[in-house]
């Protein structure tokens, strides 16, 4: 019995000795910070895709709290992370409406040929400053995967040559926009599946000889699409991706074949 | 008097196979003009110029069609006289897309009015010599194309007490530095005088290599009577004698601070090219409208050296040159350690074409993406004393900043890192491609 | 080939190195002491070498066969490895434990790390020192062989230069034998025993000449790492004459040269400065002596060149050179 | 003098805490990513094991053996290390917040990081005295930096390595830690 108070009585001594110490310590030697950014940290999905514009999930954290930062900026994290973070903070805000990267080329292999026999780095970025990129077309995906690298959740797969991106598998971070050295690559809503695939601003004769699956300019889709949801820049269609298009016949009727529904 | 010899020798370096012989024994020949002639708005470093013609208008040989647009930024004149067909952005072989001019020669050459030649160019003072100089388009024909009449106006709290002219030429094959300085060695000294006019410097140097003793010769003795303190410094016959920091070093024994310029030590470096193109706009009041380029390569039927107008296609001087004898595998603006690889001989030459080098199958050089082996040789022969080896490993991992923090920005890109690796690694393509997206990624903090 | 022009980055020329060309390099220059080992040693040498060299180039090509990547056999460093563990072996090990060592050093210490390059010991190396832990008996048996040499005296023992030195100074306190000419020549062209390799110090010098005027290795590793040994057993030597084996004894004897000359200079594992280099030699040369004079085996060389392979990182770090322009003495960059 | 200068070759060379007992592989592979914090990381290491066996020998030599209580030695000592590492963790996150992020985890985990308690304990079974209880506790936390800061090199090589997926990260450095093991076993009766 004296042995198990003895016990009890060192081992509590120390504890307590011990314990004293530590208050004592955290008192004089205590920092503060705001439990909220832990908080949110947690929230956050902890991809740190960039996508919001700071460098990861823990200064995106900070920024909301201490600079003010908006708090819809989480494409990741989507409605859900919004709310926790509307909660925590006492702000409101839309969500960001949903948008997916997509690559506007679809020259592949088969439509566009290379112009020369490039050897060197596999990367975008290292052949498009090497002569130019090898592609016929000086405007086309070059197909060296720097985009499929950069995705955080390799929503990004090589076909044939050229990038396609997984719509369902996107997160809209948009690190594969900040790699494409041609800027392919837009965000465009969820929602919208009628694309023009290409990012040729070349004139048509020159499109021709370049890819079979070029936009040539012939602006035939520009009449055919209900209120100018697609437009003429230069020599090069563009979907309006504000103004509603559900439209068959654009794609039917376009001569280079470069109007898809995906 | 003698020439003298280089006291120093930078770190690092390789002696790659110089084929010289190929062209160094061909007179420069002027070349009859071509039918077309694409005259690109993008010669030099900094922005590129801004068309001031378009399509259908007749211009004059010497007539500026492309304005300098900023102060780091150089004018382009008409080659010669005919008529603009196209103006039109094209892509170039350094990747950025850019306007060029199609001029069509009506065969006249007629010369812009206003060209006036003043012989004796002492009379002009500081300010009318940088003038000239702008005003004739000259940058830099070594390679890099700085524009010149930036160059040669420093900023008044430096000051400019030596004036190196390089005649190194230490890319293989090149030989148009060779041919101009045995050509035209007194006109050479008289843009070089006209320089240090201009910069207020006191000593002049020209250095050559030492491989090159007939052009030390020449250039001894066409020395000017006149000039007080100039010398001809025989470097020792290394690649990159020519980049212009070890070129300092080796001729003065100054170090160029890492990231600074030549003018932060007292100096300025001019090519020879380009002092003869200087001594061109002052003294007869000529623009820069045509250049020497050394046409050369196994495949070359008659190498040699080619003065012809800027804007010719790389095809018609090939054709010039005899044509193409055996399959050409590569083609190459500027030289085998820093020229560019064009895609077809379609494109023209520029300010800064200073070769156009044809490779048959058998001199390619194959990178591959083997692993390093640490063998180190990239660091011992690296003239920054970089250790490429690392570096390329970070860039391959898009670890940006720890490159950043182990210097790649002070890469000269000149290539003995990847001429030396056992493992064929693209190492200067690594580099390339880091500073770029270094610069970019300074740019977006910045902003 | 497509008839399309070619277009890669500058440079467009190249030296013609190649790391094939390094590695048939390195095999040449081993030859001599292969030679020599077949001589002393006769079959045994020859088969363990083959052993080794078989068994490397096959680990190499099933390994990476298994990982789904390119057969990477023909640059040939399977090869060197193969010939190093064998130098490294005594004739008398059975050639299971030949192979055992061979697949340890090419699959754990090389492939898994990503193959060539990519790993941070020697394979050879490591191969000897897992088998010398592993089977230490093995690894200290030495030659039934009777050698025609006054080193190889006491034929039951049959020990090791170096091991005979360390039992009988422990058990006697007295050196077991004289340093005269004919002793040291005996050393020299390589009638002593030890494994098969390392015994000839003229063939390997030999070889170490030959990679050095090939350019492939420099002369930084290899004079440093023998210096360092000199300097440091010539001062032990010169304090204790009677307790210490003379400076010519150490460089001649155990797995010296075929070290300095052979594993140090791997390039892989070594550092790539110049600076690095001789702070590397030395340090291997420290290594070494310690464990030769006060450690538990009579060799260290293996042991050293292993321990400096592991700070290689560091020591490349450390003597990065100054860059071309930066201040002289300055701040260092982290 | 001798005698404690073998005592630190012997901790530090021969029977390496981490790469020849294997104690303390925790913050050795959680830490090793980064030079700076492995550097962080010894500092902390050599303040707690070196006063931990100091205080865990008094604690051992005056209270628990004086009142009979030596088998309570194990969770006495646990007690009085996981209060030190409170400690640590509790200044660093005042004087030196950015490092205190570096570590994260892995600071307050030196709780249990047996090789503390191992040098404890061992002080106990070998019956040092005082000061060598504590030249041996500063020794071993010495070899741990110095397993630890080779072993950080390595690491930043072995990032670069391109290993077969099953093998990438952790599986691949506990291999390297192997082979660093192998070679310091060239240490083996060097005292």
């Amino acid at each position: 019995m004296t042995m198990v108070i003895q016990t009890a009585l060192t081992i509590g001594g120390a504890g307590l000795a011990c314990g004293g110490l530590l208050a004592l310590a955290a008192k004089f030697l205590a920092v503060k910070e705001d439990p909220r950014i832990e908080e949110i940290n947690g929230i956050l999905p902890g991809a740190n895709c960039g996508g919001c514009g700071y460098a990861g999930c823990a200064a995106y954290a900070e920024a909301v709290l201490l600079k003010g930062a908006p708090i819809n900026l989480c494409a990741p994290g989507g409605a859900e992370v919004l709310g926790h973070l509307a909660d925590i903070t006492g702000e409101t805000a839309k969500v960001a409406e949903h948008k997916v990267a997509i690559v506007l080329c679809g020259g592949d292999v088969s439509y566009a040929p290379r112009k020369f026999d490039y050897n060197g780095v596999a990367d975008c970025r290292a052949a498009q400053a090497t002569g130019g990129g090898d592609k016929s077309c000086s405007y086309g995906c070059l197909g060296y995967a720097s985009c499929s690298h950069a995705c955080p959740v390799g929503a990004i797969e090589m076909v044939n040559g050229i990038a396609k991106v997984h719509r369902d598998l996107c997160i809209s971070c948009g690190s594969c926009i900040r790699t494409c050295p041609r800027h392919l690559i837009k965000m465009v809503p969820y929602a919208r599946t009628i694309h023009v695939m290409c990012s040729s601003k070349d004139k048509g004769p020159v499109v021709k000889k370049a890819c079979k699956v070029g936009c040539i300019g012939c602006t035939i889709c520009t009449k055919l699409a209900e209120n100018e949801s697609i437009k003429m820049e230069g020599f090069l269609a563009v979907v309006d991706y504000d103004k509603e298009l559900d439209n068959d016949a654009v794609i039917e009727k376009c001569p280079g074949k470069c109007i898809v529904r995906i | 008097m003698g020439f003298i010899k280089a006291k120093f020798n930078a770190p690092g370096g390789v002696h790659p196979a110089y084929h010289k012989d190929l062209a160094a024994e061909q007179p420069i020949a002027e070349m009859p003009l071509s039918a077309s002639l694409v005259v690109s708005m993008s010669q030099h470093l900094g922005k590129p110029a801004a068309p001031t013609v378009k399509k259908g208008d007749s211009v004059l040989r010497g007539q500026v069609i492309g304005e300098a647009a900023g102060f780091i930024s150089a004018a382009v004149h008409a080659p010669t006289s005919g008529t603009v067909k196209l103006v039109a952005d094209v892509a170039t072989a350094a990747g950025p897309r850019a306007t060029a001019i199609t001029i069509e020669p009506d065969g006249e050459d007629t010369w812009v009015e206003g060209i006036t030649p003043c012989p004796d160019w002492h009379q002009q003072d500081k300010k009318e010599i940088v003038e000239k100089i702008a005003a004739a388009g000259i940058t830099g024909m070594g390679g890099a194309g700085f524009p010149t009449h930036v160059k040669v106006s420093p900023p008044p709290d430096s000051e400019i007490d030596t004036l190196i002219l390089n005649g190194a030429e230490c890319e293989p094959y090149l030989t148009a530095d060779y041919r101009l300085m045995l050509e035209k060695a007194t006109e050479i000294w008289q843009g070089a005088l006209i320089i240090a006019k201009a910069l207020d410097a006191k000593t002049i140097y020209v250095a050559i290599e030492d491989n090159k003793p007939q052009a030390i010769a020449a250039m001894q003795e066409a020395l000017p009577a006149e000039v007080g303190d100039a010398q001809v410094v025989a470097l020792k016959t290394e690649y990159p004698q020519g980049a212009e920091k070890q070129q300092i070093f080796a001729v003065t024994g100054r170090e160029v601070p890492a990231g600074g310029l030549p003018l932060n030590v007292g100096i300025v470096v001019e090519n020879v090219g380009t002092t003869l193109a200087v001594w061109d706009a002052v003294v007869n009041g000529r623009p820069l409208t045509e250049r020497v380029t050394t046409v050369t390569g196994g495949p070359v039927a008659k190498p040699g050296n080619v003065l012809a107008r800027i804007g010719t296609s790389c095809a018609d001087m090939v054709e010039f040159c005899g044509g193409t004898e055996g399959p050409v595998a590569k083609i190459i603006s500027g030289g085998p350690m820093m020229g560019f690889a064009q895609a077809d001989m379609s494109g023209p030459t520029t300010k800064t074409t200073s070769g156009l080098l044809l490779l048959d199958p058998t001199s390619v050089h194959a990178y591959e993406s083997m692993p390093c082996i640490s063998c180190g040789r990239c660091v011992g022969v690296c003239p920054m004393n970089l250790m490429p080896n690392e570096l390329s490993q970070f860039l391959e991992a898009e670890d940006y900043e720890t490159a950043e923090a182990y210097n790649v920005m002070d890469c000269i890109e000149c290539g003995c890192c990847a001429f030396e690796c056992p493992a064929h690694r693209p190492l200067v393509q690594h580099m390339r491609r880091g500073k770029a997206q270094v610069m970019l990624n300074r740019r977006k903090q910045a902003s | 080939m497509s008839d399309l022009a070619i277009v890669s980055s500058s440079p467009h020329a190249h030296s013609g190195s190649s790391v094939r060309r390094i590695m048939l390099d390195v095999i040449i220059a081993l030859v001599p002491a292969l030679l020599v080992s077949v001589y002393f040693f006769g079959w045994d040498a020859l088969r363990l070498t083959l052993a080794c060299v078989i068994t490397c180039l096959a680990a190499e090509a099933l390994s990476r066969k298994a990982m789904g990547r390119n057969l990477g056999i023909d640059d040939l460093s399977a090869v060197i490895t193969g010939m190093l563990l064998a130098f490294n072996l005594p004739p008398t090990l059975p050639t299971w434990m030949a192979v055992v060592g061979s697949v340890f050093a090419i699959v754990i210490c090389k492939q898994l790390f990503g193959g060539i390059g990519y790993n941070p010991f020697n394979p050879a190396l490591a191969g000897r020192v897992m088998l010398l832990i592993s089977f230490p008996v093995f690894m200290t048996r030495w030659s039934e062989w009777t050698l025609p040499s006054p080193l190889a005296m006491d034929a039951v023992t049959s020990a090791t230069p170096l091991g005979l030195v360390k039992t009988t100074i422990g058990s006697t306190g007295a050196l077991p034998f004289t340093f005269d000419g004919t002793t040291m020549l005996q050393l020299f062209v390589g009638n002593q025993n030890g494994c098969i390799g390392e015994v000839s110090a003229a063939a390997l010098l030999l070889g170490g000449i030959y990679l050095l005027v090939r350019r492939c290795i420099t002369w930084h590793i290899p004079v440093a790492y023998l210096a360092t040994v000199a300097v440091f057993s010539g001062i032990l030597w010169m304090h204790h004459p009677q307790q210490n084996l003379p400076p010519h004894f150490h460089l001649l004897s155990g797995g010296l040269m075929l070290g300095a000359l052979f594993m140090a200079t791997d390039m892989v594992t070594s550092p790539v400065t110049k600076r690095g280099m001789l702070v590397f030699g030395v340090g291997c040369g420290i290594l070494t002596m310690l464990i030769r004079k006060w450690g538990g085996y009579p060799e260290g060389v293996s042991f050293a060149i292993l321990l400096m392979n592991a700070i290689t990182p560091l020591i490349n770090r450390a003597t990065r050179p100054r860059v071309f322009g930066a201040p002289k003495g300055g701040k260092k960059q982290s | 003098m001798t005698e404690y200068v073998l005592l630190i070759i012997g901790a530090v060379l021969v029977n390496n805490f981490v790469l020849t007992r294997f104690l303390g592989i925790c913050p050795f592979l959680g830490v090793s990513k980064k030079l700076p914090t492995a550097l962080g990381m010894c500092g902390a290491v050599i303040f707690v094991m070196t006063s931990a066996s100091a205080v865990t020998w008094a604690l051992q030599h005056l209270v628990l053996e004086k009142i009979g209580l030596g088998y309570l030695q194990t969770i006495a000592f646990i007690l009085v290390i996981a209060s030190f590492v409170q400690l640590v963790d509790i200044a660093m996150k005042k004087f030196a917040p950015p490092l205190h992020a570096a570590l994260g985890i892995f600071l307050p985990l030196i709780t249990t990081n047996c090789a503390v308690l191992g040098v404890s304990v061992l002080n106990v079974q070998l019956q040092y005295g005082f000061l060598k209880a504590v030249v041996f506790g500063f020794a071993a936390s010495l070899g741990f930096s110095l397993a630890l800061i080779i072993f950080t090199g390595l690491r930043e090589k072995i990032d670069r390595a391109n290993p077969p997926k099953a093998f990438q990260g952790i599986a691949i450095a506990l291999v390297t830690a192997g082979l660093l093991s192998l070679a310091f076993m060239g240490f083996a009766g060097l005292v």
